[in-house]
């Protein structure tokens, strides 16, 4: 050993503040100069340290190691800071997703084919936001990926299952089989 | 016997201009252009020698060393000019903008001491992923209903409707390929003949021009042949019997 | 404000320590019911706290925010704890650098204009290291792109504003004119 006491606790604060994932005994003896009973001394230091002081976070034991953790009662905000804030759903993104809804499984042309303009942004913010996933592929030439809502959107829509989904009135009854062979969604 | 030169390398004509000022200890604001010019190219020729591949910017620099040299060795003028002042030195535009880049290539210098001090800081890590798997998951759709949907959806539907019927003609993807598969697979199965007008009738405007094209294409290729018993009269298609042999599969081979 | 002092204090560090980013004031005002000004002064106090406690690491202000960091003297540790650092910079792209850092926006061609010699290799490397960013087109023939620095910029060589670059002695007099309303960052 080569250091001071002090500049143990010094050295292990920093290898933690650098270290995303808790740091396990053999990685710090590896490391530093120190044997694992004096590291193990200086870790229960540090963490009797930040206690006494009511700092903001503490050196916690975890998964076979070591790291720095916050308080419970500061989740909220670290919630706020960490959670990436979604703005509303656009108007374009709302009727991709109503299509994908009411006529799922269905490919990225026969959406843009009912549009009539093309959806590749929308597709993607919904695909990002896990309202929509990819259900395979159609049989049918190019092999298109088809497109249907996930267990998210059910959550989401506070929905059971599909059925649930409003139904058409104005729609004409039947053609439920062939609906994903062609279109026949206004014949 | 072998010996190797090192030839100093620098990051371009201007850093290579400054070294020559430096090393000879000469004034900036008042460059012996002759020697300077001799240096440069003194440089450039031994780069040549031990095979250094320069930029053509050192070329160029090179050509405009020279262009001030002769412009230097020209006689001046002496009468005196219609403005008052000293004539403008051949000289001044290099020697602003060695002056500029002189400056930058100090910074630079200061940057490599902070980038060198700032190698041995480290900051927090964090893993962000994991950190954000905490947390539920942030609702995706905000306030929307399945009203909103239903809705949405039935405002989808009929503007597609009305975007049809402004449109008329619905696009149809009949090839003269797959009529000819077609045609030949019906005529074939009329040893007797089939009425031309027949082929043509129910079909929208597209397949029928498709149709007839086809036609054209199996009589100018002889895979079928036509009879009109009189002028205006019906006219009938037949299959040529020379290919019903080879056990014509119905298919268009081109 | 409804948390007393040293909870404060308390909530700061959590969040300094969970964000791997610098935490810029707009950001902490926005997430903890604190003024600016209570902001500053907490984070004063706690670079203060550390210093005196002479704790592993500090609180620095940097790319226009607080991060924790540590000491140089923890290098060599650290080093073999995280992922090698890349390659300090050649000479060409640290001048460069320090020609886009004073200029910008400039274009590339204004860039070899001053060095005399082409930028291409070297702007790559910046360009890929994030140092330099895309900032817009300039508004001449061509539409150049005009290039900038970024925050990891500052990072990299441990600045907290690009008001901290080192002092630069003005140009010779009689400098084109359009520097001054294109580049104000040098004039």
């Amino acid at each position: 050993m080569n250091l001071f006491p002090d500049e143990g606790k010094r050295l292990l604060e920093a290898l933690l503040l650098c270290s995303a994932e808790p740091l396990t005994l053999k990685v710090l003896t590896e490391i530093t100069d120190y044997e694992s009973s004096e590291i193990l001394d200086l870790l229960s230091e540090i963490q009797r340290d930040y206690q006494q002081q009511s700092r903001g976070f503490a050196l916690t034991e975890i998964a076979g190691g070591w790291m720095f953790a916050t308080y419970p009662e500061h989740a909220p905000y670290i919630e706020k800071l960490v959670k990436p804030r979604l703005s509303s759903l656009s108007q374009a993104a709302l009727e991709v997703l109503s299509i994908v809804a009411y006529r799922q499984p269905i490919t990225r042309a026969e959406i843009e084919e009912i549009r009539g303009v093309s959806c590749d942004s929308s597709l993607g913010t919904l695909l990002d936001r896990a309202l929509v996933e990819e259900k395979g592929r159609k049989d049918a030439p190019g092999r298109p990926i088809l497109f249907g809502t996930t267990t998210d959107f059910l959550k989401y829509f506070g929905l059971s299952s599909l059925k649930d989904l409003p139904a058409f009135p104005s729609l004409p009854a039947g053609g439920e089989d062939d609906r994903s062979t062609d279109h026949t969604i206004c014949s | 016997m072998d010996y190797q030169v090192v030839l100093p390398v620098f990051e371009g004509p201007m850093d290579l201009l400054l070294h020559l000022i430096d090393s000879n200890e000469l004034d900036i604001y008042n460059i012996p252009i002759a020697f300077i010019t001799g240096q440069y190219m003194d440089y450039l020729n031994q780069a040549q020698e031990i095979d250094l591949t320069l930029s053509g910017d050192f070329v160029l620099m090179a050509g405009t060393l020279l262009t001030i040299k002769a412009r230097t060795l020209l006689p001046k003028r002496t009468q005196p000019s219609e403005e008052e002042g000293a004539p403008e030195d051949p000289r001044d535009e290099l020697v602003e903008k060695l002056l500029e880049y002189r400056l930058y290539k100090e910074k630079a210098s200061e940057f490599k001491a902070m980038e060198h001090s700032q190698s041995r800081i480290f900051f927090r890590e964090v893993d962000d992923k994991s950190l954000l798997k905490l947390f539920p998951a942030p609702n995706p759709i905000g306030k929307l209903t399945t009203e909103d949907l239903s809705k949405t959806f039935m405002q989808i539907l009929e503007s597609m409707i009305s975007r049809e019927r402004t449109l008329q003609l619905p696009k149809e993807t009949v090839t003269i390929q797959a009529r000819i598969a077609f045609l030949l697979k019906v005529i074939r199965q009329q040893p007797g003949g089939i009425a031309f007008r027949s082929l043509l009738g129910g079909d929208s405007l597209r397949t029928v021009v498709t149709t007839f094209m086809a036609l054209l294409e199996l009589l100018h290729r002889g895979r079928i042949w036509a009879r009109q018993k009189e002028a205006f009269g019906e006219i009938y298609i037949f299959y040529n019997d020379l290919y019903r042999k080879e056990g014509d599969p119905g298919e268009f081979v081109s």
